[in-house]
């Protein structure tokens, strides 16, 4: 017998509203409905952490070891109460005591060595590559000690971040990523609660460890729909929590209610122009410094992303989360700021003729010209692209917008046979994450052969140094006297011109229950997808 | 014995129509708009330096898009492409319709039984989920593909009207008459048969027309087509990916479709005109 | 199997000063057409032999669905028969290529029964006529032009230069098939096959177009295959007369020989069959109320349709002298060279 | 019987053309199309080619020389195996289909006939009534609102009765914390969610409807039997419906193929603004999802259901017509 | 029985004058007549027919006149009374063609449908009076449960004169039953026709083109030209007495089979264009015997010693004012 009270509240809900049944818009008090959920385009009753196109609600029952801000690299104990590094290629965690299982079981540290070896076991479960580094995971008491083939600090926010399944379950499953989990166990604060292809709830689990923390009984996921509806909802607001892409947020969202209804966008990522070394002109440095200088950022962030983003920095660094990794000597935080004249300039001295009719001409004389893949539908990139298109025609340079669907798109980047596309990078709780796949050229594989990262295919021996010293190092100090190089490679050579911070939306209400993550308190992103919502709900306060 | 009804042109007949009439005024209009939009555009369509996202006003007669362009200069541009792609497609198909149809229809036999048959194939197959299917693998989308895309979906009905037309009009005496006054088959086609179902022909054009404008429109609208070209069709593709109605911006978003109606109906009103020119009983009294 | 009846007649011309000229001699020997449908076959031609002499007009007597236009198509290079030869002259008719077909073509030509319909609505009287010239006889366009309208004066459609600029919708049945007839005779061939050139027309206007056929027969010297349904008119302009039956030849010769004495039990039918004015002024009566001759003969019944082919006399089952033989066997054509009957019965 | 086996192996043969070009459509274009499912996961990090091995297998990607998958794929598919879906993983194509068809069969089913017979009634009407105020109305208006686009017209009644009035939900098909089952609380919801999406069509396409059967009417009304049932002193009602109608009908039952392609597409467009749980949403997401195998069963489907229905149609033509049944006219 | 009083028909145009395809004719149908009316297309022998029937569309044209039966305007009923009349006194028999049935009822539907309409009879009366009909115009009555597209030309036609037939009428209304058929079939359906005529005793309005059948089985002959009647007379009395020049040319068209071989005659000339408004005799242009007056003056329909004809050689010589 699973869940009966939440959904009697689930269902009043539905009971006292209009007829429509789908305006739940003033569900019971300690329940939130959140709008995050997008179906495909309706709901699948699978919970299983491995299965691809699980539900959103996995990550509210399944406890990663540690709780990584992403934000500002904030390590934060979870099912690890602690980490240490006996070597550079020893780590020992050791593991939370008196942690349930939801069906009862006790957690332990067995639970955890199973996990990872699972993880080995089925290499289609391990999308973070962990066994390309880790050569064994033990557990001996609390203590698991996770042993790699080569020294590789960074490896920790991986091992971080893998959600723990318990072995009691998972050890009968043997094809893991075909199970249908509609009733999974987890340790996490919630449970699966009533389920139907257009809507989900989860309950509080009543044994969950920090189970005083946790305030909200019930979270509602209806299915999203498509984007305009699913602005439509929010704007009149059916959802407390969401996360969507508003645009003039503040009139059509936040004047709905504004005393209560709060937004924060805080930046998650680099998008980027990525330009295709392997080709002329685009392995030129100054030609791309010049295209740096010659894209339009702030004009990019005011009316492609509706003013909610900032410029990003050259440096790749995510601002100003990762400040703290930022070489002062850096001008100017590392923006290229819009500068048509220099740009110009730049061009002309690094031997780049316009011809009569002001089209620029390379090294061999003909007019350069190239298409800027962005996935179909994408269609604020979409606009970038096209702000860039009209930005470069001052240039001299003509631009064509290419939309093709997301797997062309993506295949055409793997294999290196595109021209210039748009290109999200970074994000992650460390910058070596983030520069790791941006500029080693260990992935930088030769054009026609698929590739994951480095996709623009940078080359400089030098870079890779740094990034090999940066990976084995457990020092601080170290490792920032490494950021600092390799900053530096990013911003002079531009492998990437940054155009600006991808944002991570979210909207919520304060109505019934304070305590939000905000850009004065930044305790966790404020997404309610993936592992912050762990963290946020243990935040979470009614509102009195 | 003599036909004592004087005959009149088919454009007289056509015109006498009156929906026919309301559909030409309403067609011409958009074609001047198309030729002259650019002209009579208030602003640059590539300017986006207005304020975003805002409603009607008497400097945006229709109001501005999420990234500051003038919707209504937009709606006189898209009328160039909507109805390029239209006009274009419409042709295209028809030129297949006719070049199918007439095989077939001339040449009867095996050739016009395989040809039927793919016609009736390329009939069932449910239109608009082929485009996506084919559009949804095309890698690139500029407006030659999704031309391309709509003739090679479209031009099966044409190709069964005309080739049935052509089948009629083809065992008529004065086609065997061509053949004993010894003019070779391109010339009867040419010269005997097609000028006597040009009324089909036409029909079956703005038929064809109005239903690329209508499916351009639907394949950008899912996102299929491209959207970086100002078409009705990315108009509101655009509103809708820039939450119009959301903000309120209903211009932005009725304005583009009403004009898709608009140039669709025309043309289904012409051909309530263009009917009673083959078929007399349609006509007015 | 059907045997041999007799080689191909030659129907003796009462006019010698119209010598044979072999060249232009239309000769059909045991042609047969089959036309094959899905689920049935229908003979429409069976072993038919005649010729047609130079300068001649022959006519084809039948009802509807005797094969009278099958012979016509035949004849004219539209179809290919099953079976037996036709020629013309050097031509061989059964096996001319797209090519040969368009000149011989220029040869033999043919009259539609429907002028409404054998007329583009889109041409004018003039190019109707000119487009034949252009091509058979290879005239320059002012040439065309200028022999154009002088057969427009041949055929009377007169004053010329009102009718020139007309297209068909203005002009009447007549003065349509006249134009039909134009068109036919432009190139200058030596046979015109006219299929029921007049049954689409007024009475008024017939007797004027078939002594058109009839005078441009004589001026120009060209042979005439005139297919009709009525026994008058083919009387009234035909040398000889061809009766059909289910594709078959039932009586044939001199016109007014088979026309003032028909023999087969099938041509009498036709025969009484005509509506004829003066009948009734000459008994007083109506048809209806008596016997009349029109008794003496069945109509057709249902069950003809299922006749199956080849086997026995054709009008075995419509025949009212019907004899045990006439089930077996297929009676041939025989009689005076002037006059001949396939049937076994006699008076 | 022969009509009958015509029509079967028209059918049969449409549908074997329909599958094949789903095989070969994504085969002609450019990448594999599971590449797009793998470089999604590859973007969490390094795909090891092992792991890619994996993920192959896991998505059951094509393997072997083109005539052994195509021999497989059509084994696989009248087995009723159509893959596995990306989107929806580890959960069939099938399954995920079978969901999804209910919706669209009984709402577009519905509405397109109540469209078709109100259409066909009123264009029964308006040729009756020849030149007079109605006929002379509804033509002109029904043919524009006829060349709506099916998704402008979604938004606007969007935007009208479900935002700025609320009068009714904006999307889904039914309120998502009531199970789908048959009780009436449940219908009633169904019912609630499906009148703006069952608008759309209805508006979009009853002009259709009343314009072919006024202009089969008219023509039909010329025919001589209609004369002859006028003078034998029929009523009226008996000679517009069992004399005129029911022959004007007989072309609009055999070209019922194009009018369900249309209603078709223009439901997929609907849906997709309603983002209504049925079959066309269900394909403009899998195209966005990239969800191949979806996508081209879906289209497989959706032929299938069209090609089903137009058999029907063919049959009810067939009995509707005695000409059509011996096979005679065609 | 019949009385038909100047009646005049004209197709209204959109613009310009319509065709005024009658023109004020006169005539009277007694009981039991077999009448027929001859004339070159066109001339309006169809409109007449309709008119008789009032099946013309009052949308497209105006009928002037009268047409009386046993008495009663039918152009003065209201649409209820002129249903209940039709079929039960006149009936109408359309060209043979594929189109004079419904083609997707079987007959015997088609003939109850009339049935129906009428009077209120049993299924299986209804089938016995079908079958007895079908008979009548020597069909098999299986062919009853037939569809139209089962028939072959002159079946239908047979059909069609039983179905004219179903209700008893006093008068029907045949326009050009037979041209479509075959002369053997025409032959055939003509006998039965004017045999059951005979029989039954019904009047019948013969409409033919084609003057040589129409003399062999009609009673009385109409001869009409340009919208007008010309002449009317005995059948019997006018190949030897025809009195206009019209119908004389018209007999010069055919050719007697009995006789020895004679050269036809058409009629020069073509029929006046019905649009417009005649002057004088209509025939004038085309007649041997034109005098002045017939350029300007209309001939009226004058009675003759039997029938009447209208021509100015009469006005002026033989007949005596009135
Ligand atoms: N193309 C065809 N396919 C099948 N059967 C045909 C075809 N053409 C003619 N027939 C059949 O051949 C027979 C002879 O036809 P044909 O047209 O020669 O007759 P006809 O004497 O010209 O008749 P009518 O007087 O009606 O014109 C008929 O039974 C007809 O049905
Ligand atoms: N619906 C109509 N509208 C206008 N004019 C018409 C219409 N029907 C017939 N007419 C004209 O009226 C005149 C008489 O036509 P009607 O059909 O009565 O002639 P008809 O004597 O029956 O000829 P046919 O022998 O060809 O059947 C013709 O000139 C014809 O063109
Ligand atoms: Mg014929
Ligand atoms: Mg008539």
């Amino acid at each position: 017998g699973c869940g009966q009270s939440s959904n009697n509240s689930a269902g009043s809900t539905a009971a006292s509203n209009s007829p429509g049944g789908t305006v739940s818009s003033t569900p019971a008090k300690s329940s939130l409905t959140i709008g995050v959920d997008n179906g495909s385009p309706t709901f699948q009753d699978n919970f299983n952490p491995f299965a691809p196109g699980n539900r959103i609600g996995t990550s509210y029952i399944y406890e990663p070891l540690f709780f990584v801000n992403n934000i500002n690299g904030k390590v934060t104990p979870w099912l690890g109460t602690n980490y240490t590094w006996q070597n550079n290629k020893t780590l020992v965690v050791t593991v939370r005591s008196g942690v349930q299982w939801n069906d009862g079981k006790p957690f332990s540290a067995a639970d955890v060595a199973f996990t990872f070896n699972y993880l080995k076991k089925y290499p289609a479960l391990d999308s973070q590559g962990l066994w390309q580094v880790l050569s064994s995971v033990t557990a001996s008491g609390n203590k698991v000690t996770f042993k790699f083939k080569n020294p590789n600090v960074p490896t920790f926010y991986s091992i971080a971040s893998t959600v723990i399944v318990p072995k009691h379950i998972w050890s009968t499953i043997t094809d893991p990523t075909k199970q249908m989990m509609p009733n999974p166990v987890g340790t996490g604060p919630y449970m699966v609660g009533n389920f139907t292809p257009e809507q989900y709830t989860l309950k509080k689990n009543p044994t969950y460890w920090q189970a005083d923390k946790v305030n909200v009984q019930t979270l509602v996921f209806p299915v999203l729909g498509n984007n305009q509806t699913a602005a439509l909802k929010l704007s009149s607001g059916q959802w407390d929590w969401a996360t969507l892409f508003l645009p003039n947020v503040q009139k059509t969202f936040v004047s709905k209610d504004p005393q209560y209804n709060k937004y924060w966008f805080p930046a998650g990522g680099v998008v980027s122009l990525a330009l295709n070394l392997t080709k002329a002109p685009f392995n030129d440095v100054q030609f791309r410094q010049a295209l740096a200088y010659g894209i339009n950022k702030q004009e990019i962030a005011k009316q492609a992303e509706d003013g909610y983003v900032n410029v990003a920095s050259q440096t790749g660094l995510i601002l100003p989360g990762q400040s703290k990794w930022l070489d002062p000597s850096i001008p100017n935080k590392g923006v290229y700021s819009y500068n048509l004249q220099k740009a110009k300039q730049m061009l002309a001295q690094a031997g780049y003729k316009t011809n009569s009719s002001g089209q620029l001409l390379d090294k061999s004389g003909k007019p350069i010209s190239f298409s800027i893949e962005v996935p179909n539908g994408w269609s604020d990139w979409i606009q970038t692209a096209q702000i860039i298109q009209s930005n470069l025609k001052q240039l001299g340079i003509s631009v064509n917008v290419a939309t093709p669907q997301y797997g062309a798109y993506s295949s055409s980047l793997s294999t290196g046979q595109f021209e210039g596309a748009l290109m999200g990078f970074g994000g992650q709780a460390s910058p070596f994450q983030a520069y790791n796949s941006l500029v080693n050229s260990q992935f930088a594989l030769p054009v026609g052969q698929s590739t994951s990262q480095n996709q623009e295919r940078f080359k400089d021996p030098s870079v890779d140094q740094v990034l090999a010293n940066w990976q084995q190092s457990t020092n601080q100090a170290t490792q920032q006297k490494d950021a600092y190089q390799v900053e530096q490679a990013v911003f002079n050579q531009v492998p990437v011109i940054a155009l600006f911070y991808g944002a991570t939306w979210s909207e919520f209400s304060t109505k019934k229950f304070t305590g939000w993550p905000s850009a004065s308190d930044p305790y966790a992103p404020p997404a309610p997808y993936g592992q912050p919502p762990l963290m946020i709900f243990t935040h979470l306060q009614p509102r009195s | 014995m003599t036909d004592n009804v004087k005959q009149q042109s088919p454009i007289q007949i056509v015109w006498r129509n009156k929906k026919a009439r309301i559909g030409i005024v309403i067609l011409t209009l958009f074609v001047l708009m198309a030729l002259f939009g650019p002209l009579l555009a208030p602003y640059s369509v590539t300017n986006t330096s207005f304020a975003p996202a805002q409603g009607p006003t008497a400097a945006h007669w229709l109001g501005t898009t999420q990234s500051g362009q003038d919707v209504f200069t937009q709606l006189l541009y898209g009328a160039r492409v909507s109805m390029f792609v239209g006009f274009v497609s419409g042709g295209i198909v028809i030129l297949v319709a006719l070049v199918v149809g007439f095989v077939a229809g001339y040449f009867g036999g095996m050739v016009d039984d395989i040809l039927s048959l793919v016609m009736n194939i390329m009939l069932v197959l449910p239109g608009l989920p082929l485009m996506i299917l084919i559009a949804a693998y095309i890698p690139h989308h500029g407006i030659g593909e999704i031309i391309f895309v709509m003739s090679l979906t479209g031009w099966a009905f044409g190709g069964r009207t005309l080739r049935a037309q052509m089948l009629t009009l083809s065992r008529q005496d004065y086609v065997l008459s061509a053949r004993f006054a010894g003019e070779n088959p391109f010339r009867i086609i040419f010269r005997e048969i097609l000028p006597n179902m040009l009324s089909y022909i036409i029909a079956n054009f703005f038929g064809a027309v109005t239903g690329a404008v209508l499916a351009e429109a639907g394949l950008e609208f899912l996102g299929l087509g491209n959207p970086s070209i100002t078409s009705w069709g990315t108009m509101i593709y655009w509103a809708q990916n820039g939450d119009a109605l959301l903000n309120g911006q209903w211009a932005w978003i009725i304005a583009p479709g009403l004009c898709i109606a608009l140039l669709a109906s025309s043309m289904t009103l012409i051909n309530f005109g263009i009917d009673t020119v083959a078929n007399p009983r349609l006509q007015e009294d | 199997m059907n045997q041999s009846r007799g080689t191909a007649q030659t129907v003796a011309t009462k006019d010698s000063t119209l010598a044979a000229r072999p060249d232009r001699m239309l000769r059909l020997e045991h042609v047969s057409k089959v036309y094959t449908n899905r689920d049935r076959s229908t003979v429409a031609a069976s072993h038919v032999n005649f010729t047609v002499e130079p300068g001649k007009i022959v006519a084809l007597i039948g009802e509807s669905g005797s094969g009278k236009t099958t012979l016509a198509r035949l004849i004219t290079g539209i179809e290919r028969p099953t079976n037996g030869r036709i020629t013309f002259g050097n031509w061989d008719v059964t096996n001319l290529r797209p090519r040969q077909l368009r000149s011989y073509r220029k040869h033999v030509q043919m009259v539609f029964q429907d002028p409404f319909s054998a007329l583009n609505p889109q041409n004018t009287v003039l190019y109707s006529i000119v487009r034949p010239l252009r091509k058979h006889l290879g005239m320059s366009e002012a040439e065309a032009r200028k022999r154009a309208m002088e057969i427009m004066e041949t055929v009377r459609l007169t004053p010329v230069e009102q009718f020139v600029h007309k297209k068909p919708h203005q002009l009447s049945g007549g003065q349509r098939q006249r134009l039909v007839i134009a068109r036919a005779i432009a190139p200058e061939p030596d046979l015109i096959v006219a299929d029921e050139p007049v049954s689409m027309l007024d009475v008024s206007i017939r007797a004027d177009v078939l002594e058109l056929i009839n005078e441009i027969r004589r001026t120009r010297n060209m042979s005439v295959i005139y297919i009709t349904h009525d026994m008058l008119s083919a009387r009234v302009l035909a040398d000889e007369v061809l009766v059909l039956y289910r594709g078959h030849i039932v009586e044939q010769g001199d016109s007014e020989e088979v026309l003032q004495n028909p023999q087969h039990p099938y041509t009498r039918l036709l025969f009484a069959s005509v509506p004829n004015p003066f009948e009734r002024s000459a008994s007083g009566t109506r048809k209806g109320d008596g016997e009349g001759e029109v008794a003496d003969v069945t109509p057709p019944k249902i069950a003809a349709t299922t006749l199956r082919t080849g086997v026995g006399c054709p009008f075995a089952p419509r025949c009212p002298y019907v004899m045990d033989q006439c089930m077996t066997s297929v009676p041939a054509l025989a009689g005076s060279e002037a006059h001949q009957t396939a049937c076994f019965w006699k008076e | 019987m022969r009509y009958f086996a015509r029509k079967i192996g028209f059918l049969i043969l449409t549908v074997w053309i329909a599958v094949t070009l789903n095989f070969i459509i994504p085969r002609l274009m450019p990448g594999n199309p599971a590449q797009a499912m793998m470089a999604k996961y590859a973007q969490q990090g390094p795909v090891s080619p092992e792991q890619e091995k994996a993920l192959e297998l896991m998505l059951g990607l094509p393997t072997g020389s083109l005539w052994s998958q195509y021999w497989k794929y059509l084994i696989d598919i009248v087995h009723g195996n159509f893959g596995i879906s990306y989107s929806y993983f580890p959960q069939t194509v099938s399954s995920v289909i079978m969901h999804a068809l209910p919706w669209t069969l009984v709402l577009v089913g519905m509405v397109t006939i109540l469209q078709f017979v109100v259409g066909t009634l009123l264009g029964v009407y308006a040729a009756w009534n020849r030149g007079k105020k109605f006929d002379s109305t509804a033509t002109v208006l029904l043919s524009f609102t006829s060349a709506f686009p099916y998704f402008w017209l979604a938004l606007a009644l969007i935007y009208f009765f479900g935002f700025i009035h609320r009068w009714f939900p904006i999307s889904g098909g039914y309120s998502g914390n009531l199970t789908p089952s048959m009780t009436p609380a449940f219908w009633g919801s169904a019912i609630y969610h499906s009148i703006l999406p069952a608008l759309t069509i209805f508006i979009t396409g009853v002009g259709g409807s009343l314009l072919g059967m006024r202009n089969n009417m008219i023509n039909t009304l010329g025919e001589e039997y209609i004369l002859l049932a006028r003078a034998g002193g029929l009523k009226n009602r008996t000679i517009a419906l069992r004399y005129a109608a029911r022959n004007a009908m007989l072309p609009i039952v055999t070209n019922f193929a194009m009018a369900l392609g249309m209603v078709v597409g223009g439901s997929l467009l609907m849906e997709t603004v309603f983002a209504y749980p049925g079959m066309g949403y269900l394909l403009a997401t899998a195209v966005s999802n990239q969800d191949y195998p979806l996508l081209q069963t879906l289209f497989l489907f959706i032929t299938i259901s069209v090609l089903l229905a137009n058999f029907v149609a063919d049959i009810v033509a067939g009995l509707l017509d005695p000409r059509l049944r011996k096979g005679a006219t065609r | 029985m019949l009385q038909v009083k100047d009646l005049s028909v004209t197709y209204r145009a959109r613009r310009g004058p319509g065709v005024a395809a009658v023109r004020g004719v006169d005539f009277e149908i007694p009981d039991s007549t077999f009448v027929g009316l001859v004339g070159e297309s066109g001339c309006g022998k169809s409109t007449l027919g309709f008119a008789i029937a009032a099946l013309l569309d009052e949308r497209r044209n105006t009928v002037r006149g009268h047409v009386l039966l046993d008495g009663v305007d039918l152009y003065q009923l209201s649409p209820d009374q002129l249903r209940a009349l039709r079929w039960s006194k006149l009936s109408v028999v359309l060209q043979g063609g594929m189109n004079a049935f419904n083609p997707v009822l079987r007959l015997k539907h088609q003939f109850m449908d009339v049935m129906k309409a009428h009077a209120k009879l049993s299924k299986a009366e209804m089938t016995k009076r079908i079958a007895q009909l079908l008979a009548a115009v020597e069909l098999d009555p299986a062919v009853m449960e037939s569809y139209p597209h089962e028939l072959s030309g002159g079946m239908k036609q047979r059909a069609a004169i039983a179905l004219a037939l179903v209700l008893e009428p006093r008068l029907v209304i045949l326009d050009e039953p037979t041209t479509a058929l075959d002369v053997v079939v025409q032959r055939s359906i003509v006998t039965m026709l004017s045999q059951l005529q005979h029989r039954l005793r019904f009047s019948v309005l013969f409409v033919s083109h084609d003057l040589g059948l129409v003399l062999e089985v009609a009673q009385r002959v109409m001869v009409m030209y340009a919208g007008q009647i010309v002449e009317d007379k005995p059948a019997d009395l006018i190949i030897d007495e025809a009195h206009h020049p019209y119908t004389k040319a018209l007999l010069g068209c055919y050719a007697n089979p009995r006789a020895t071989r004679v050269s036809l005659t058409g009629i020069p000339g073509t029929p006046p264009d019905l649009r417009e408004h005649l002057h004088g005799c209509p025939f004038a242009p085309r007649c041997t015997q034109r005098m002045d007056i017939c350029e300007t003056e209309a001939p009226r329909l004058l009675p003759l010693k039997d029938g009447s004809v209208a021509c100015h050689l009469y006005t002026h010589k033989e007949v005596p004012a009135r």
